[in-house]
């Protein structure tokens, strides 16, 4: 069960880090760990689209479509962090930014974050679902506030607060799911494997009103607008490989738990419920990251409003409903994934180099750094949805989707906000990226893992938008499969 | 072999008689000026006088100076030749309509353009920015023209109208429109003034400043052949005859008078216009060539309604 | 639904394969150019990098052209203005390619959204993306929704071919670019959205209405007017050559238009004729355009500036160089017997017949643009005496032009070869249209079998009962043969010498290049003529020593950017206006923060009935 | 019983509504949970759950005892001004409160019909709570007040989840447990570091992240 190693690796690095002094050897043996719960996860994703659900560890587990293509985004996110963790720990212990000792904290949080998040799409019980989701905020917390800096323990103290307040809700909302399973007169479960199967029978208007609890709550953990607001603090503070996790797959850890309660309120009361309120919250994200995209400064809150911009669109995907958008919507949640990551990495780069988050500071990356310069660019490219990065394929079959099924308003303001942010991307990475260098800019290499991180990523953007149309057919299918649960 | 009488006639016919009628207009208007005025074939002795004189080329200038004038006067033979003139189909007829007219005019002026920007001299670069913005406004009035005459007669083929024809209204404002872009084009006032050199007035004359001896007489020459064309052109608008559609060349010689009398009315009508209006200031042709426009679409309107 | 996913790639009609052949025929000389234009101005590194975007530009231009799925038209579509994007921000050093691109990458990407729109609503009614599902699901779409998907495809292809006020971009990417990119730019890339309009519009949707082609003609006829007159105002060479390609994308689009406009009126002979003209001036443009932005690259490679001001006289230090510019120049001011000349004609022709043969009051419409084509081709050719006139001839006006030298032998080749088709597409007007006749008969669909355009190899005969001809070899002949006659004349006659000598200087002791004409002052009566559109103004700065003494005086004169000025600026500053204030939402405050979620929840809570 | 347990619950959050001063919240806290584990201690013996017993036991231990106790350390370590800082002075956060509770009220006969009004009057109470708790966060500046805030919903919490459902799942309810206690750890680790980097534990001043 390829289930055990990929929860099992990161408890066992996690452990390991307490006899591991070297933080050099450790982030290789880390890395290769990961290389395996990549691999674990590959086979799961397999096994289990030719399988079925399945159970395990009593129940306690389970797995099926969607947590598997959950567990599959995260090791390979998962990966490509421990792969870049490698050449930026160095980079930050040589440079005296860290301590050696304090590396092997990072890596101690770093694989109990992964851990944690490997939970989430895992549990079978909804209650161990936020139990889990809580863990990450908990555990993050700490990635945030990692330098310590006055700035960082601002974004890691708003982390927590809002992310725990938020999450609480989302704790009321699955009360008030148990609460629609009691009355319904059946036994005392809060497994999702128990509820969905009678899911037609439960109240409709708790159940309601729990949706809203559970979307408020957990929208605030993925980041959805008006809720978002420490999204930002927090991926502009986070030590930049975390920043890569965070927006990469924290964000859809949420989303997954909001799939999982929103199919449960399919199954009883049909689409346009849920429907109607994910796009009623993907506009509002989109609008608002548009908005504060256009006026940024700060680099990494740039790519932290993408990500909520990104989840806007992906909310959108799920809440039109079409097999078309469902299925663009997953492509969506992997392809920012990884676009995201490698935009985080290039960030910590430019970053580390520069040491300045002020875009109207930095320029010429593509001089001081070729390798991450012109990753980046295309990054961007592949970020605000040009082909033939995948982005493009999932953001056009959103839009087919919304085309189809006649909401003319919202394709229109969809294409709207995604030609602002398109605009405001190039207009702040086309400066920063070309020009001339600043004065007394010491040109300094590039690490290979790093690069190696970068090449990672950067195939799989490249690699599905041109594999895609040979995949379609398991796509759709998944899709399909997911809409009847 | 007959084509290639009525080709070499015509060329012959233009080139002798074109410049008496520069000749002509300059006499009425100093006879109208109550001056005596220079006698009516002194064009024909200027251009003796050039080309028995020497020619001073500026050191600035390129082989564009010195091919202009060839060009200039071969886009000028080649309009000419697309006129039918003794009979209802010119030989030529087949090379360009009337719409090909307009563009090859442009290829002279073009040249002519090009040739006063060659030498450095700022009167040429005046000129030719002058004589280029006077007729590019001029073409499209003159594209109206075209349109109207042809409007009315169903093709822009040239020898359309040079049948016999009643006079329609759409005729009449074509011919109008007609004249006045005649008068743009061959540098008249209220345009242009061909008399004098005075900077600030001078448009034509300016462009060709750097030019003397031989390549000027061409210059000119050809001038006074496009002037001819235009008159030709309006005489047919405006006085229609019936030209033979094949070989009867006597014909054409019996009432020759008449014929050639239509482009002295023209004439005798552009000195009337000359010595009765003021030069206009520069900016002010704009409206001048705007009326133009204007009438043209009066004209080919009224082709449009048939009256 | 699974229909998504293309099931047919290619398409290789008549029309595919004529801009497969517009693609290469400017692509091969450019490429054969960039040999000798890109040595020395950079690394090799970057010339690698150069030759491979080129390679890829032009293999995704190709593939925009010959694919026959819209998804895969899309991809495409994006990846060769991504690629050209990055080739307009190929000289990094400057500010003003950043500034160039982004405009240019942020405009293209607009009009992308269009198409997108487009194309989901076409999907919406076939159901699948292949051309074929969607031509035949388009003969029973609703008519409102034609007319949408119409407006939004004028929009998406519009902004890509510089329509006004979409051209915007246009006269900032274009000169950014190298020369041999700018040339396949101007001479192809924009062409791929007239491809655009024609496939979908005309060949998938099918006209439907007059309006179409009206609102087509009528934008044109701008776009024709505003380009030109922008491109006599400047000074930069290959700013001008930029704008100069917006007034021939509205030449084109005039006979496109027009044969839209046709179709609807179902007159199959004019519609194929129109589609004719559009489809010569497009090729023709390409070509000659082409040309005269390589020939501006060698002069920029020659001289290192593109301000015409600074140059003059380069017709004696680079005479090739000069030809081939002027041919270029020739041509694009419709000159006869060049090609410029051959499809203009062939434009007016079409109105001219249009305007005969139609019923009403569209007569008068169709007058009225030909007389705006006219205009067109006027100042068209002024600002090309402009352009040659004062890059070539007279004295040089800076130290730029002094030094130059003529360029080698490959960037020579690329331009001789470009020239060479000017002529020839010139001359081989008659086969040339035979073949242009079958392009568009194969886009409308009408049978070209009883349809006649030439009277014999030699001469084009539009409706042939009308005895309209042109020949452009006879013209060229007479022209030749008269030329030379007058020349022989000038020998036989003339006796005196000829004296090589200053020019003359009235009187002042010495004339030199600061006596010359300048750009500036050329387009003078063209700025004050056009003024209420181009809103002139000027700063005149004196330095004086005293009240009766100035020592220096600074005269600079400008022109307002209407489009500019008043349709994005404050497009632009209302959408930052809006981001900043959205900005005060988000002030650190962790209590306002928490408020947020607080307010989100009660609302929704007691508009829980509403979703 | 279960009125009087439900009332002292209601009464001890007015007090942490109209507190002024850290110690004071701090002690409110302390009532409301030990209320609430005499309330889980009357079902327990009501229902004859050996789990609730268990429950019980952990919330005496965590929330009555250990958290409060915790928090106490922390102002006594980090020696700052007790005062929480007040954005909404007492009186009137009392009258919010009032509102709160009457809006709860008409939330939760709106969800549940039923005729017992037990039912309907505990979920209100626990919406309240769980209000209170968000409101003790928004208007409150000092960084513990929210960590407190953030503990009063969690209490609301519970008393929904055993008042609706009879209590989550046993092993969940440990995990929650445990959840609550860590983070209430991780925080108090962060107020410690902002009191070190700030000097104060003023969360209002904490706005250099903007935009």
């Amino acid at each position: 069960m390829e289930i055990f190693f990929i929860l099992g690796i990161p408890v066992l690095l996690a452990i390991s880090t307490f006899f591991m002094r070297k933080q050099r050897v450790f982030g290789i043996i880390n890395c290769i760990g990961y290389l395996a719960v990549l691999f674990a996860g590959v086979s799961l994703f397999k096994g289990i689209i030719s399988t079925g659900s399945a159970k395990a560890f009593l129940g306690f587990l389970y797995l099926d479509f969607l947590s598997a293509f959950f567990i599959f985004v995260i090791s390979v996110v998962a990966f490509a962090v421990a792969l870049y963790s490698i050449g930026y720990i160095r980079r930050d212990v040589g440079q005296g930014v860290i301590s050696e000792k304090k590396a092997g904290v990072y890596y101690l949080l770093f694989n109990l974050f992964c851990f944690s998040m490997f939970m989430v799409p895992a549990v079978n019980n909804l209650g161990m679902l936020w139990v889990a989701i809580e863990m990450t905020t908990l555990i993050s917390a700490f990635l945030v506030g990692f330098y310590n800096s006055k700035e960082s323990v601002e974004a890691a103290w708003k982390y927590i607060i809002i992310c725990s307040v938020g999450i609480i809700f989302a704790l009321l909302g699955t009360i008030l799911f148990s609460y629609a399973f009691s009355i319904s007169g059946l036994s005392k479960s809060l497994n999702w494997s128990d509820i969905v199967p009678v899911a037609h029978i439960l109240d409709k208007d708790i159940l309601k009103v729990a949706f809203i609890f559970i979307l408020v709550g957990y929208g605030t953990k993925a980041g959805l607008a008006p809720m978002h607001t420490w999204l930002p603090d927090a991926h502009s503070q986070a030590v930049a490989p975390i920043s890569a996790l965070l927006s990469g797959v924290l964000l859809k850890t949420a989303v997954y738990a909001i799939l999982r309660f929103g199919m449960i309120i399919i199954k009883s009361m049909g689409f346009a419920y849920f429907a109607h309120l994910m796009i009623l919250f993907g506009i509002i994200s989109l609008a608002i990251s548009s908005g504060f995209i256009l006026v940024q400064k700060d680099l990494k809150r740039l790519l932290a409003y993408s990500s909520i911009e990104h989840i806007g669109i992906i909310s959108i995907g799920f809440g039109l409903g079409a097999p078309l958008a469902i299925a663009g919507a997953l492509l969506h949640v992997f392809n920012h994934a990884v676009t995201k990551s490698l935009m985080f990495f290039g960030a910590g780069n430019i970053v580390s180099v520069y040491k300045k988050h002020n875009m109207n500071a930095i320029r010429g990356v593509v001089k001081a750094m070729p390798f991450t310069g012109i990753m980046v660019l295309l990054g961007m490219f592949a970020l605000t949805g040009f082909p033939p990065f995948s982005i493009f394929i999932s953001e056009i079959m959103i839009l087919t989707a919304a085309f189809t099924n006649g909401s003319y308003v919202m394709a229109a303001l969809l294409l709207f906000f995604l030609s602002v942010i398109f605009g405001a991307f190039v207009y702040h990475f086309g400066k920063m990226l070309f020009g001339n260098l600043p004065k007394g800019m010491v040109v300094s290499g590039e690490p290979l893992s790093g690069k190696l991180a970068f090449l990672f990523l950067f195939s799989l953007i490249c690699g599905l938008g041109i594999a895609l149309p040979f995949i379609k057919k398991d796509l759709l299918w998944i899709a399909q499969r997911l809409l009847q649960g | 072999m007959f084509k290639i009488i009525i080709i070499i006639l015509q060329l012959i016919l233009f080139i002798i008689i074109s410049p008496v009628l520069s000749g002509l207009i300059s006499k009425i208007k100093n006879n109208i000026r109550m001056r005596k005025g220079q006698g009516i074939l002194q064009p024909y002795y200027n251009l003796a006088k050039l080309s028995s004189k020497g020619e001073v080329v500026s050191e600035t200038a390129s082989w564009i100076f010195r091919i202009t004038p060839f060009v200039v006067f071969a886009s000028m033979l080649v309009s000419a030749l697309l006129i039918p003139v003794f009979i209802l189909r010119s030989p030529l007829n087949h090379a360009g309509d009337f719409l090909a007219l307009i563009f090859i005019f442009s290829l002279g002026r073009f040249f002519l353009a090009l040739s006063a920007l060659d030498t450095g001299s700022s009167f040429g670069g005046m000129g030719s920015s002058r004589e280029m913005f006077i007729s590019s406004l001029a073409e499209p009035a003159f594209c109206m023209a075209v349109f109207a005459v042809s409007l009315q007669f169903g093709s822009t083929d040239i020898s359309a109208f040079s049948g016999a024809h009643t006079i329609a209204v759409s005729s009449i404002v074509a011919g109008v429109t007609l004249f006045l872009v005649t008068i743009a084009e061959t540098s008249r006032i209220p345009v242009d003034n061909q008399e004098t050199h005075l900077e600030l007035t001078m448009v034509h004359e300016a462009m060709l400043l750097e030019y003397s001896g031989r390549s000027l007489a061409l210059i000119e020459m050809a001038a006074y052949i496009k002037q001819m064309i235009l008159f030709f052109l309006i005489a047919q608008i405006v006085f229609p005859i019936t030209l033979p559609v094949y070989g009867n060349l006597p014909q054409i010689f019996f009432w020759i008078l008449w014929y050639l009398g239509r482009i002295i009315i023209i004439a005798i009508a552009v000195a009337l216009v000359e010595v009765s209006v003021a030069k206009m200031r520069l900016f002010r042709v704009a409206d001048f060539l705007g009326l133009a426009f204007v009438l043209g679409v009066i004209a080919s309107v009224c082709a449009i309604l048939g009256v | 639904m699974s229909d998504f996913f293309p099931k047919q790639f290619f398409l290789f009609d008549p029309l595919s394969l004529f801009f497969l052949f517009v693609i290469f025929i400017i692509s091969l000389p450019s490429a054969v150019y960039s040999l000798g234009y890109l040595k020395g101005g950079y690394s090799s590194a970057k010339i690698t990098l150069a030759w491979f975007l080129l390679l890829i530009f032009v293999l995704s231009m190709a593939f925009v052209v010959t694919v026959s799925n819209v998804l895969v038209f899309l991809v495409f579509w994006e990846i060769m203005s991504l690629i050209s994007y990055f080739l307009v921000v190929f000289d990094t050093k400057h500010e003003k390619s950043i500034q160039a691109g982004m405009i240019y990458i942020i405009m293209t990407h607009i009009g992308t959204a269009f198409l997108i729109a487009a194309f989901m609503m076409l999907y919406k009614h076939a159901g699948s993306f292949d051309f074929n599902a969607i031509k035949s699901a388009c003969q029973i779409m609703p008519g409102q929704t034609k007319n949408i998907i119409f407006l939004l495809l004028l929009a998406g292809f519009g902004t890509k071919a510089g329509i006004v006020p979409l051209h915007i971009w246009l006269p900032y990417a274009h000169p950014q670019a190298p020369s041999h990119i700018s040339s396949i730019m101007s001479g192809v890339m924009i062409k791929t959205a007239i491809y655009g309009i024609i496939r979908f519009v005309i060949y998938i949707l099918g006209v439907q209405s007059s309006w179409w082609g009206i609102l087509l003609l009528v934008l044109a006829g701008i776009t024709c007017l505003v380009g030109i007159i922008y491109a006599l105002m400047v000074r930069d060479i290959k700013r001008l050559l930029a704008y100069s390609s917006v007034e021939n994308i509205g030449i084109i689009l005039l006979g496109v238009g027009l044969a839209m406009f046709f179709q609807s009126m179902n007159m199959p002979y004019l519609a194929i004729l129109s589609m004719i003209a559009g489809l010569y001036h497009l090729i023709n443009h390409a070509i000659f355009k082409g040309l005269l932005f390589l020939c501006a690259g060698s002069v920029y490679k020659a001289t290192g500036t593109r301000d015409i001001e600074k140059l003059g006289g380069l017709i004696k230090k680079m005479p090739q160089t000069a030809v081939y510019f002027l041919i270029g120049a020739m041509g694009i001011s419709a000159l006869p017997p060049l090609n410029g000349f051959v499809s203009e004609w062939l434009t007016l022709q079409a109105f001219f017949l249009g305007a005969l043969n139609i019923i009403g009051g569209a007569k008068v419409f169709l007058v009225i643009c030909a007389a705006i084509l006219a205009l067109t081709s006027g100042l068209a050719a002024a600002c090309f005496v402009k352009a040659f006139g004062i890059t070539f001839l007279a004295l040089p006006r800076s130290n730029y032009a002094k030094d130059a030298k003529e360029v080698p032998l490959s960037m020579k080749a690329g331009m001789f070869f470009l020239s060479l088709l000017v002529i020839v597409f010139g001359l081989a007007a008659v086969k040339i249209i035979k073949i242009l006749a079958l392009v568009s008969s194969s886009v409308t669909g009408f049978d070209i079998s009883s349809m006649s355009f030439s009277f014999n190899n030699f001469t084009l005969s539009p409706q042939a009962d009308k005895h309209i001809y042109l020949s452009t070899p006879l013209l060229a002949l007479l022209l030749i043969v008269l030329g030379v006659a007058g020349f022989v004349i000038y020998r036989l006659f003339g006796r005196g010498k000829t004296i090589i000598y200053n020019t003359w200087d009235c009187g002042y002791y010495k004339i030199g290049p600061r006596n010359e004409y300048t750009a500036t002052a050329f387009s003078k009566p063209f700025r004050i003529a056009f003024s209420f559109f181009l809103l002139p103004y000027r700063k005149t700065q004196k330095i004086r020593e005293s009240f009766y003494h100035v020592k220096s005086f600074a005269y600079e004169t400008y022109t307002t950017p209407v489009f500019k000025r008043y349709i994005y600026e404050p497009l632009l500053a209302l959408i930052f206006k809006t981001a900043k204030s959205m900005r005060k939402i988000q002030l650190g405050s962790i209590h306002l923060y928490l408020g947020y979620i607080f307010i989100t929840l009660v609302l929704l809570i007691v508009f829980i009935r509403q979703f | 019983m279960q009125g009087i347990i439900l009332f002292t619950v209601l009464a001890s959050t007015y007090l942490m509504v109209i507190a002024k001063r850290m110690p004071a919240l701090i002690r409110g806290f302390r009532y409301q949970s030990f209320c609430l584990f005499a309330f889980t201690l009357f079902a327990a013996s009501g229902h004859d759950q050996p789990d609730l017993y268990i429950i019980a036991g952990l919330l005496f231990v965590l929330k009555v005892s250990l958290i409060p106790y915790l928090l106490y350390r922390i102002i006594k370590r980090i020696k700052v001004n007790e005062d929480l800082g007040l954005f909404i002075n007492p009186q009137l956060s009392l009258l919010w409160a009032l509102v709160f509770t009457y809006l709860s009220w008409i939330f939760s006969t709106h969800l549940i019909i039923s005729n017992k009004i037990t039912l309907t009057s505990m979920l209100a109470i626990a919406f309240f709570i769980v209000l209170a708790g968000l409101f003790l966060m928004i208007s409150r500046m000092s960084a513990l007040a929210q960590i407190i805030g953030l503990l009063v919903m969690e209490n609301g919490l519970f008393l929904l989840a055993s008042t609706v459902s009879g209590g989550m799942p046993f092993f969940v309810e440990i995990a929650i447990f445990f959840d609550v206690f860590v983070s209430v750890v991780i925080m108090g680790f962060f107020v410690y570091r902002i009191n070190k980097l700030f000097t104060h534990i003023d969360v209002n001043k904490l706005s250099r992240l903007k935009g």
